[in-house]
């Protein structure tokens, strides 16, 4: 083919690229490996992962829910995965209509009326989410509770900073765990949204409806942000408690914990603000005959056609994983999603009450929860986790110090179905055990 | 209209099928899961009725695990997809991913490591974020790698806010305040003025010369108000070409006291062969997902690495993933740092493929992928300069453009052009982008096509050239062998369905 | 032709693909192996010259990794399988293929297991060969279970000469050089006489009553000369009926001497409803690859276990899986075995997936799967009444066989009505067999299916036995949507081109 | 459905069979159980296999090589693995096209004319071909070496066992490890066949031409049975050495060794035979329109037409095994599986001089092999092979005691391309430090 076109070497097809710009040495990356070498690497890489083999209940943004086998077969058909975005629907039609499912799920789950494609992950969603509300109010304060993700506030922070919106944390109340009243006060007519989370990051289950009048009373928008996805199945939703704009963490839909990602941003409003949006929406389409099939659309939204006026920059997003979403959403169906959620809030009562009983140990709120609660140690929760690790071979949760400094001895246990109730009983023992024995 | 002459492609039966709503029947079930083995609390105990759902879940979908298989394995077959044959979209670097990337991806000890793990749990995706940061610092010629950004454009937003926090940090708080403008060719990616716009940047925009540059006086005039906190340059440029001038540009922007962005879509033109850190280049984004072979999964995941210079790293996204002897440790005390861009660490198994695609091509596998990339490109540009207006001289590198210009006399118009190779069994190209180059029809074929294949193409391409001449109504109304024709884009964004609803709701609204 | 009255099925662009060898390029490589990591011999010195190859495999293809992913996902395409839609293939009960039994299959520590590992260090899976033999003799209710057979056909061949060597230990030596004859009914599948003569038997067959069963007294007659080794019978046979008289056939023949081989092919009708060991039944095999729904595979791998009574039991092939206490070893001290009819012990892997159908399943799941198996059937056959001729009243069990009858009067025939049901998005039936009745359609939908699919295939027939009457060369000269049309077979036999030759090759051929 | 059909219970779809052939009572076979417990039992049933878990210097009919990724994850596709014999073409041109290019490779690497669709596996496909020999010569008499794999040669005795068939045993020379000299004086004009294995059971390549020479002097076949499939791609082809039927065990091409089977059983012949071949054949057929396909064909030679007149009775084969096997030869192609052949034969030959220095370690054959060969012990093998998994947790090899109760200190070692050097000097130096520790 080179001399097909007139080049005697490799290094004549790069003339256009200046002689001194042009890197003449071998890259310093590794030379080529074979699939036995690499399969050996990383198995061996990941073997030094140890906490991946121990049974876990650590939640707090990432949680270990069962998935169907089936989920990560089909995702696996290389028409799915080996697929661009849909931007040719007569032979994307695969692609565009499980989008389409999707954004249907997701508004069954969060009771409202549209979503989008997917966001990045529930924390880049809820950023997106307070820019929406600021484009919808025209209304540079935003209050969020201080019980939202810790991580989900540092990212809004990174992505408010340059837009003047003062972002303001309100307090969670040391009884309950919930949004304290007071903060509540700091509403007024300069606010564009009032950022909740719940449960909240102390798995609490905040009072969404009544939030949602206060914030609307003063004519802000309720942004609702929920990571742990089974929770909707349980929880009055969102949408029926009044929010504007529903974001969430959709990896508890199948979704491997993967040390942090791919994810997948769930984000959902009023019909409305539909074209206030980020992101790519799907929509239903016929053709000249009249049969029925879906495109991408209200595409002016978005930045290659609007550009620095698209009401966000997101072009790729987390297609295949909203796909592993659809595919298990559909497969637990209806009564799945309800039993699993079921199950997640029975084992964690159970577990709650096993630690509660333990000496030393307790609950600091009394709000009802879901499926992840604070444990209060008589000792430093750190140390404490680390020996039941190496000890008993137990990931028990989230010391909070990781993100609070000063709540040495708190941890924020999460329990799902896939933790069997002697999971539970050993994690209960050496909580005992290794409390007792400092 | 499947006419003879086509010979890479048939229409053959495939299922229809409907949406699963339609398909739901109450009291399947698809799903099997222990029974509850601890000893039940009464709901109420557990949360007040007023907080839970009322609904019953309705309308949430009741079907079999046999429905679900056949449901999505019937849809995947109406896409077309890299497995099934070359995929030209220009700027998206559609190339083969490799099953092996998959296997380890999977492995358990990755996916299933939560985040929240431990350093000394950990060390194995700790060191294999690291190695693929020093992996990528070593490409891109940039000492700072983040893989914290989801995505190119995520990347882009973390690039900007770097460039503002350095100008604050270099010039006094607020001073970015001042310096508020980004400079941005009119061939960009739309993500780039989004990107800066998102960062609190006033977009001007650049025009490009005739020959499809950068406009260097433009860029001097713009440069001359002092008030240019950077500029965004994708190079290659998205018209293919290799900005020659790269180095007085980056002079010129550096003089007026600004950064330079690069937006590395391109890189695939550039691995092994040029290194943007070498160029001047302050600070760029990487798409794993293309470059480096992440799988592009109907849509993403992606993984949108920032490299920037030692000069820079302190801005970078917390935590950093660092190495103190033999041991891998997060670093959150970067008090420069623009924070944080995504809970978590980014798509780490985005990272796990494309360290897989770095060591199983080798160093000089990478090189020799782009030299693949670069000979296709020329290659289709030399087969299908007789039969379709190419704008600009200057030979591309990874991916060309051309135009409908001679199509268009008679009617048939770049998106008549892409439907009709549709029926010639292939992914049309990407068109109408870049937007300043009218029926653009940008080519990117990638190393993972055979001469074979190529030559295919290209013959496609000319016969369709033909037809526009002979019968334009062959192409107008392509394409003639799939599932459903055309659809009527318009209409569905007058009145947007955006979701599917139960027949009498969806009536009753 | 693909007219509107289709809704299931569509014809949508597919992707041609020449055969691999046609493919293949000098120097292309889709592999890599680790560097040869021992001090190199002289190859001379390893294998003298004349005792190696010469042709430097001239005509083996060189193809690249994404190469060969291609061609196998673009031949995919072409083929219609389970995961697309309903298979009534008669007599082959293609029901889903669970993933998870797939997965299972795939465990390390069953895949990586070498069959003549020490007994001790392969515990588990001698346990998963022992639970499945438990599980099978408790569903057929016989106590003896052999899994070695690697299909049908091939348990088969095992039970008929467990059959003979049972004779021969009854009757003495060589007794069975008399007892030459093996009866068996006109309607059984061919493999039943080809398996009777792979065991040195005779066979005679069996009339058929117009109902559709097997004639008693012919049955009686055949059995008056002492000559009868044993009878091969499969019930539901294959009409799909249920052989009522199964107990008193079974005296007749115990009376004359012989013992009661059963096909177990139809046991998808029965498991968990009747065991062949209550009705009389010695010996039968199991298709794993039917009724335990281990994937067919395109046409393997299968397994067809081999189940007989107690007093057989010593005649099964060696080795056999036993257990002492909560120990498991291979038994090789079998003196009256037939001996072994497969090196090692048969296909575990689908041992594997069928155990975890079971498990899944669970007892009343498998009843449960048996009702619906039947109920699809009845549902079917009723709702095809109307247009197509039933040759049979009984009430069909998991299959039924209708005939072309009333379209052959307008020259419309079973092949042509198979061929049109594929543009109405099926895989059509089972085709002239049973070969007892006249232009048989053999339609087994299994419990895979759901009624909404159901429906529309009884629309599908109904449609073309209307098309038949009205339309008959849309019938005629169906498929009309798909890549290729009717092959001619007849050709392809005269002069069978059985293998790729390189061009010169060929033609100098 | 029931009410439907006028039923009222399902029971009542069971009426046809008599009332006292109902089986009333609940199988006792397992209750249901979910994905989640059934993956955890198989787990530990795998478990249990610890062997599987090491490295193995077994060889003996399975064989442990290196399978790309993609034979998997392409045999995994639906349209391949859910799909049934290729019975109607027109949906089913995948498989068929893939069986045209199985049965082409086939004929490649044995160098014969025409080969089938594949059998069971490499044993039972002897037994068909010693079969095919007979009703092909119409003579009785089958000599075979003793060097044929032990189980290859009971599953023959099993099959011709009805046949009138004498299948009579030729020693092989202690010395060479060859088929003996002398036996061969038994081949007569009588004898349908004469049966050989190269590499044979103890790895020795037999000089098939000259076998071949001494068959047809008397107008016997000659067939070749291969164990190890790799080895074709190094030694001279049995076609280009006049066999007249071979047959193989495929398994050496990507397939698992999961615990011997399924497997896949290679068998070729000559043109002149093609009518008398056993099983299932494609072949290259045309549509009206002139496009090519294949179909099955020659149908009349098989069971479902010829019934007990045919070839064999073999219906379902090893298809989707046939198609991994085929992916793999198409993978590896023409340089792979040649390096494959090597680089199995380099370390088979570095291992075996590294043993033969050992002390009181000989090895008793001086024919030239490929990648197995026969090491006689100081000490009992299998003991020896036993101390050496528990204690060095390696799979050291066949001790031939299992077929052969007076050879209690020799055993089969075998070497691929996936033995590493650091496995095979750990073999070495534990053979050294065990038999000199007893
Ligand atoms: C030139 C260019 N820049 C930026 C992007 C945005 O990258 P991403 O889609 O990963 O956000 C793209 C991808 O389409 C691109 O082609
Ligand atoms: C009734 C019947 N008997 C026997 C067989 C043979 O079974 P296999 O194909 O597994 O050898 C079949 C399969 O087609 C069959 O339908």
């Amino acid at each position: 083919m080179l001399r097909n076109l007139g080049l005697n070497s490799a290094e004549e097809l790069f003339d256009s690229i200046p002689a001194d710009l042009r890197f003449r040495v071998p890259l310093k990356t590794p030379a080529a490996i074979s699939e036995i070498e690499l399969l050996a690497g990383f198995e061996e890489m990941a073997s030094r992962n140890v906490a991946a083999r121990r049974p876990t209940f650590l939640g707090a943004g990432a949680y270990s829910h069962y998935s169907p086998t089936i989920v990560d077969h089909l995702i696996s058909r290389s028409e799915f995965f080996t697929a661009y975005t849909p931007y040719q629907p007569e032979i994307s039609q695969g692609t565009l209509q499980a989008i389409f499912e999707f954004q249907t799920l997701v508004c069954q789950l969060t009771g409202m009326d549209v979503a989008n494609a997917s966001m990045y992950d529930g924390s880049t969603a809820l950023a997106e989410a307070v820019l929406m509300a600021e484009r919808v109010t025209r209304r540079k304060k935003v209050i969020t509770s201080a019980a939202v993700h810790p991580e989900y506030l540092e990212v809004v922070d990174t992505y408010v900073q340059h837009y003047g919106i003062d972002f303001h944390r309100v307090d969670f109340d040391a009884r309950t765990g919930l949004i304290s009243a007071e903060g509540l006060n700091s509403l007024d007519d300069q606010t564009a949204a009032l950022v909740v989370q719940s449960p909240n990051f102390f798995g609490c289950i905040e009072d969404v409806r009544a939030l949602s009048e206060r914030a609307h009373a003063v004519g802000a928008l309720l942004i609702v942000a929920v990571t742990e996805a089974i929770s909707f199945s349980l929880l009055r939703s969102p949408g029926a408690c009044g929010a504007d704009i529903v974001v969430a963490e959709g990896q508890s839909f199948g979704v491997p914990v993967s040390f942090g990602g791919p994810f997948v941003g769930l984000f959902a409003t009023r019909d409305k603000y539909a074209r206030q949006i980020p992101g790519r929406l799907v929509g239903e389409a016929y053709d000249k005959q009249g049969r029925r099939g879906f495109v991408l659309t209200l595409a002016t939204r978005e930045q290659h056609i609007r550009r620095e006026k698209a009401t966000s920059n997101i072009c790729t997003n987390e297609g295949l994983i909203a796909l592993a979403a659809t595919i298990y959403m559909e497969t637990m169906g209806r009564r799945g999603l309800q039993e699993v959620a079921a199950q997640c809030a029975q084992k964690a009562a159970y577990t709650a009450r096993r630690i509660q009983e333990l000496e030393g140990f307790s609950l600091p709120y009394s709000a009802p929860r879901f499926n992840e609660f604070v444990v209060r140690a008589p000792v430093e929760a750190r140390e404490l986790l680390a020996r039941l690790a190496s000890e008993k071979n137990i990931t028990g949760g989230l010391a909070l110090s990781r993100y609070y400094k000063d709540r040495p001895n708190d941890f924020l246990v999460c329990v799902t179905e896939t933790n069997s109730r002697q999971e539970i009983d050993a994690l209960v023992d050496g909580l005992a055990h290794i409390s007792t024995s400092t | 209209m499947n006419s003879t002459k086509i010979t890479k492609a048939a229409p053959h039966i495939t299922q229809n099928e409907a949406l699963i709503f339609e398909r739901s029947q109450t009291g399947r079930k698809g799903y099997r899961l222990p029974p509850l083995d601890v000893d039940e609390t009464p709901l109420d105990e557990i949360v007040p009725v007023n907080l839970r759902r009322d609904d019953d879940l309705e309308g949430v979908p009741e079907v079999s695990e046999v429905d679900v298989v056949r449901h999505f394995t019937r849809i995947s077959t109406w896409n077309y997809s890299i497995d099934l044959g070359m995929y030209p979209l220009g700027s998206c670097t559609m190339k083969y991913n490799s099953r092996l990337n998959e296997k380890v991806a999977r492995i358990p000890g990755f996916a299933n490591l939560h985040p929240l793990t431990p350093e000394e749990d950990a060390q194995g995706a700790l060191q294999l974020i690291y190695e693929l940061q020093e992996s990528l610092s070593e490409i891109t010629g940039l000492a700072g790698v983040s893989l914290q950004p989801a995505a190119g454009a995520h990347g882009e937003m973390t690039g900007v806010m770097i460039i503002r926090a350095f100008i604050d940090a270099r010039d006094g708080a607020g001073a970015s305040d001042k310096r508020r403008v980004m400079l941005i060719p009119d061939s960009a990616h739309g993500t780039n003025p989004a990107s800066a716009h998102l960062s609190g940047f006033t977009v001007k925009t650049i025009r490009s010369t005739a020959e499809g540059f950068t406009d260097l006086d433009h860029l001097r005039e713009l440069c001359a108000h002092g008030d240019v906190a950077g500029l965004m340059l994708t190079n290659p440029n998205t018209l293919g070409l290799f900005e020659k001038q790269i180095k007085e540009i980056c002079g010129i922007v550096h003089d007026a006291g600004g950064l330079v962005y690069m937006d590395g879509a391109n890189m695939n033109a550039l691995v092994g062969v040029a290194r943007p850190g070498d160029m001047g280049v302050d600070v760029i984004h990487l798409n794993l997902h293309k470059t480096f072979s992440t799988p592009h999964g109907g849509g993403g995941p992606g993984c949108g690495p920032c490299c920037c210079t030692r000069e820079l790293e302190p801005f970078l996204p917390v935590p950093r993933v660092v190495k103190d002897e033999d041991r891998f440790r997060l670093d959150f005390d970067r008090p420069q740092s623009i924070g944080r861009v995504k809970a978590f660490f980014g798509n780490f198994g985005m990272m796990v493929r494309a360290l897989a695609y770095i060591q199983t091509h080798g160093n000089d596998g990478l090189r020799e992928a782009t030299e693949a990339a670069v000979l296709n490109a020329r290659y289709v540009a030399r087969g299908l300069a007789p039969d379709y207006d190419k704008p600009f001289d200057a030979p591309p590198m990874h991916e060309v453009v051309f135009t409908d210009k001679r199509q268009s006399r008679k009617g048939v118009h770049t998106l008549d052009i892409a439907k009709r190779l549709i029926d010639y069994g292939f992914h049309p190209m990407t068109i109408y982008f870049p937007l300043i180059v009218q029926g653009a029809m940008l080519i990117e074929p990638t190393e993972s096509v055979g001469r074979q294949e190529l030559d295919q193409f290209i013959a496609a391409m000319r016969s369709i050239a033909r037809e526009a001449l002979e019968e334009p109504e062959t192409v107008l109304n392509a394409p003639h062998t799939t599932r459903i024709g055309r659809l009527d884009e318009a209409a569905a964004a007058r009145r947007p369905t955006l979701r599917w609803r139960p027949k009498e709701a969806a009536s009753a609204a």
